[in-house]
């Protein structure tokens, strides 16, 4: 033993400059030796130890136990502690900082095909339920694609509308102005505009119309208001079966 | 790694040692001649740069002196090693020419010296270096990290062309779908009449054949079999009316048959063939 | 804070009995928590982490290289030290347990004594060319030798000398530095004797000038880069026949 601790002041010397650390170690407070082997153990230990494990490797009369005791009291106040794991032992950092450990960041995606046309019917025609912008697609909407656009938080359930089985009619939100760079929903071309820029064919028949598109949350006289929950159930999963020709 | 045996692939001339007690020829563990050399240099137990040269230079030849009289295959660094140093020994020992190209003896011995002491220090160097404390053999990183987690955010971006373009696009989908009918395919008289005229052309003149077979090979699509067979049934008409063909039909809705007109009118009418 | 306090106090108390580490850590000599923090990335990680993706995640206003020295001084007499290895830092076990630990040890690969060698005077003489080790050694240089060099990582071709030829120059990774619990090539052991004996330039007559080993990628004047696909070279097989005497 006595060669080993040579060994180690020599390293402390050439490792660490602090040549009171080497001193601190000799001195007759210094921390018993069993607790950098258990340490050391339970750091480069891929796996918690038991105390078993623990006892075998550390010299004959230490109280592993007593050690891990005190270690565990020496790490609490730490940024890691020492824990005990279904009566095994492992370093892990402190719970409390669970957010250091953790890392936020955003990726940018572009909406689907589905999502921008479903997005630009309830903006131009919202309020609006999903069988009435199935409607105007002419296909099915996945649930999906609406849950994708909750996500982006440009739309929102506004009511229910007033018919059998109480549809949520979807309309766009502030963040939706924003995103678009729309002072308001007037900001949306009309049929005229529409046109004007290419978008529209010209030669639609006649009667054909582009709704002028109102986000005024006051409800409409054929809706009524969210129930207390319905937020969590427009992002429910729709329980009708959803056939290929989603899109 | 067993690159460094040198040459001695034969084995370790360990039976040969007994006839030569001065020297152990064991050239297994040298890492070439300067090893050897620094070998043999070590054992003249001096300072690397008091060494004698000379001694070295009688030692080495000496000591590959004996493995070839014990027929051990050299390998050729050692013994352009010799050579070089039978030459530096001659020069040592030899005054110096007066007008000496190149380095003296006495440089190209300080020289050799040089490299020796280098070898060494090198190696010194590395086993102080191999008795650090080496990762993962002595010192250890820890042994279950833990990884800091990525919470990603996804941020959709979509442009205010990309919303206009999908609802113009979609209303007028829905708006302008008008009834597309399928255009048919028609076969004309033109075209049936110079399918017709060809068909008959080709045929035997007296033979009456039936005009459905003939049809029916030509057109392949079953669904132009009824515009085929209307368009053909008309233009033969035409062609029975302007005396190129006869047709021949022994009831209604039973097969017609058609043969070509012969040039000298026939005064009567063949009758068809019993066909089947 | 608070709450990050009075939760880290109630994790305390789950896990530990003693309660007077709890008292400890609202004593006024509490430690800073930046030493907590710190704490708890370098343990987490197994790789070194450098002061900038340090400082990165610590509150503004952190001196993380004091920080960092405190702790590194903390953690010197125990079984876990704080060692910096090419400007980056990592907690390793300490180098004298390495008696503790052979059991946790993987079968570490056992250099040649010609790869030893080899290895060797790349760190004490870099940026040097195979050329320059032979001329050290005396002897050619397998091919096989260089291959198991490159293999652990520990060297890499760095560059061309401008001579003829333009034989590729070798030097020393991060990586090499890592295993040899060096913080940089100036720790490399007798660097300073060698120097000063001057038999480090094998190029120069000795006590000319006393070269430096480096491994900054810095090339030197006497260098020119890489040509893309080099690296597959210094891996390929070497061209020329080798002789019985390769070691």
């Amino acid at each position: 033993m006595a060669s080993l601790a040579e060994k180690r002041i020599e390293i402390a010397q050439v490792e660490i400059e602090e040549v009171e650390q080497v001193q601190a170690e000799d001195s007759p407070q210094a921390r018993p030796e069993e607790l950098r082997l258990l340490e050391a153990l339970l750091f480069a230990s891929s796996e918690p130890l038991d105390t078993a494990t623990l006892a075998k490797r550390m010299p004959d009369g230490v109280d592993v136990k007593a050690a891990l005791a005190q270690l565990q009291a020496e790490y609490a106040p730490r940024g890691v502690n020492l824990v005990r794991i279904a009566n095994k032992w492992a370093f892990r950092t402190a719970g409390d900082l669970a957010w250091l450990m953790t890392r936020e960041s955003t990726e940018t995606r572009r909406l689907s095909r589905a999502a921008i046309e479903v997005l630009s019917i309830i903006a131009y025609h919202q309020p609006v339920t999903r069988a009435e912008i199935e409607e105007i697609r002419g296909v099915v909407t996945s649930k999906g694609t609406l849950d994708v656009l909750l996500e982006t938080g440009w739309i929102k359930p506004r009511g229910r509308r007033k018919t059998p089985g109480r549809p949520l009619t979807f309309g766009t939100t502030e963040a939706f102005l924003s995103q678009f760079s729309l002072e308001s929903l007037n900001d949306l071309p009309g049929l005229e505009e529409l046109k004007g820029t290419g978008l529209l064919d010209t030669r639609l028949p006649t009667g054909f119309t582009v709704p002028t598109p109102s986000d005024d949350p006051t409800l409409r006289e054929d809706e009524e208001p969210l129930d207390p929950g319905d937020l969590e159930l427009a992002l429910a999963p729709r329980v009708e079966p959803e056939g290929g020709n989603e899109s | 790694m067993s690159a460094e045996i040198l040459s001695f692939e034969t084995g370790r001339p360990a039976e040969l040692a007994e006839g030569e007690p001065a020297l152990v020829v064991d050239v297994e563990g040298y890492e070439g001649p300067l090893d050897l050399l620094l070998a043999l240099a070590r054992q003249q137990k001096v300072d690397l740069a008091k060494i004698s040269i000379l001694a070295l230079a009688d030692q080495y030849l000496q000591f590959i002196e004996a493995a070839r009289k014990i027929r051990l295959e050299l390998a050729a660094d050692y013994l352009v090693m010799a050579a070089w140093l039978a030459f530096l020994k001659s020069r040592l020992l030899l005054p110096e020419p007066p007008t000496a190209e190149g380095p003296s003896a006495e440089e190209m011995a300080t020289a050799l010296a040089n490299r020796l002491r280098r070898l060494e220090a090198i190696r010194e160097a590395a086993n102080r270096l191999m008795n650090r404390p080496q990762f993962r053999r002595d010192i250890f990183p820890r042994g279950n990290p833990e990884v800091i987690a990525e919470i990603r955010h996804p941020k959709y971006t979509a442009t205010l062309y990309d919303l206009l373009t999908a609802y113009a696009v979609q209303r007028q989908q829905n708006v302008l779908a008008s009834v597309h009918l399928a255009r048919r395919t028609v076969w004309s008289l033109v075209e049936a009449r110079a399918s017709l005229e060809r068909i008959v052309g080709m045929v035997d003149t007296e033979q009456w054949s039936c005009l459905d077979d003939y049809l029916l090979r030509y057109v392949v699509d079953p669904t132009q079999r009824a515009t085929v067979f209307a368009s053909s049934f008309a233009a033969a008409l035409e062609l029975v009316r302007e005396g190129e063909m006869e047709l021949n039909q022994k009831e209604a809705f039973a097969p017609i048959y058609f043969r070509k007109r012969l040039p000298q009118p026939a005064p009567d009418a063949v009758s068809a063939p019993d066909v089947q």
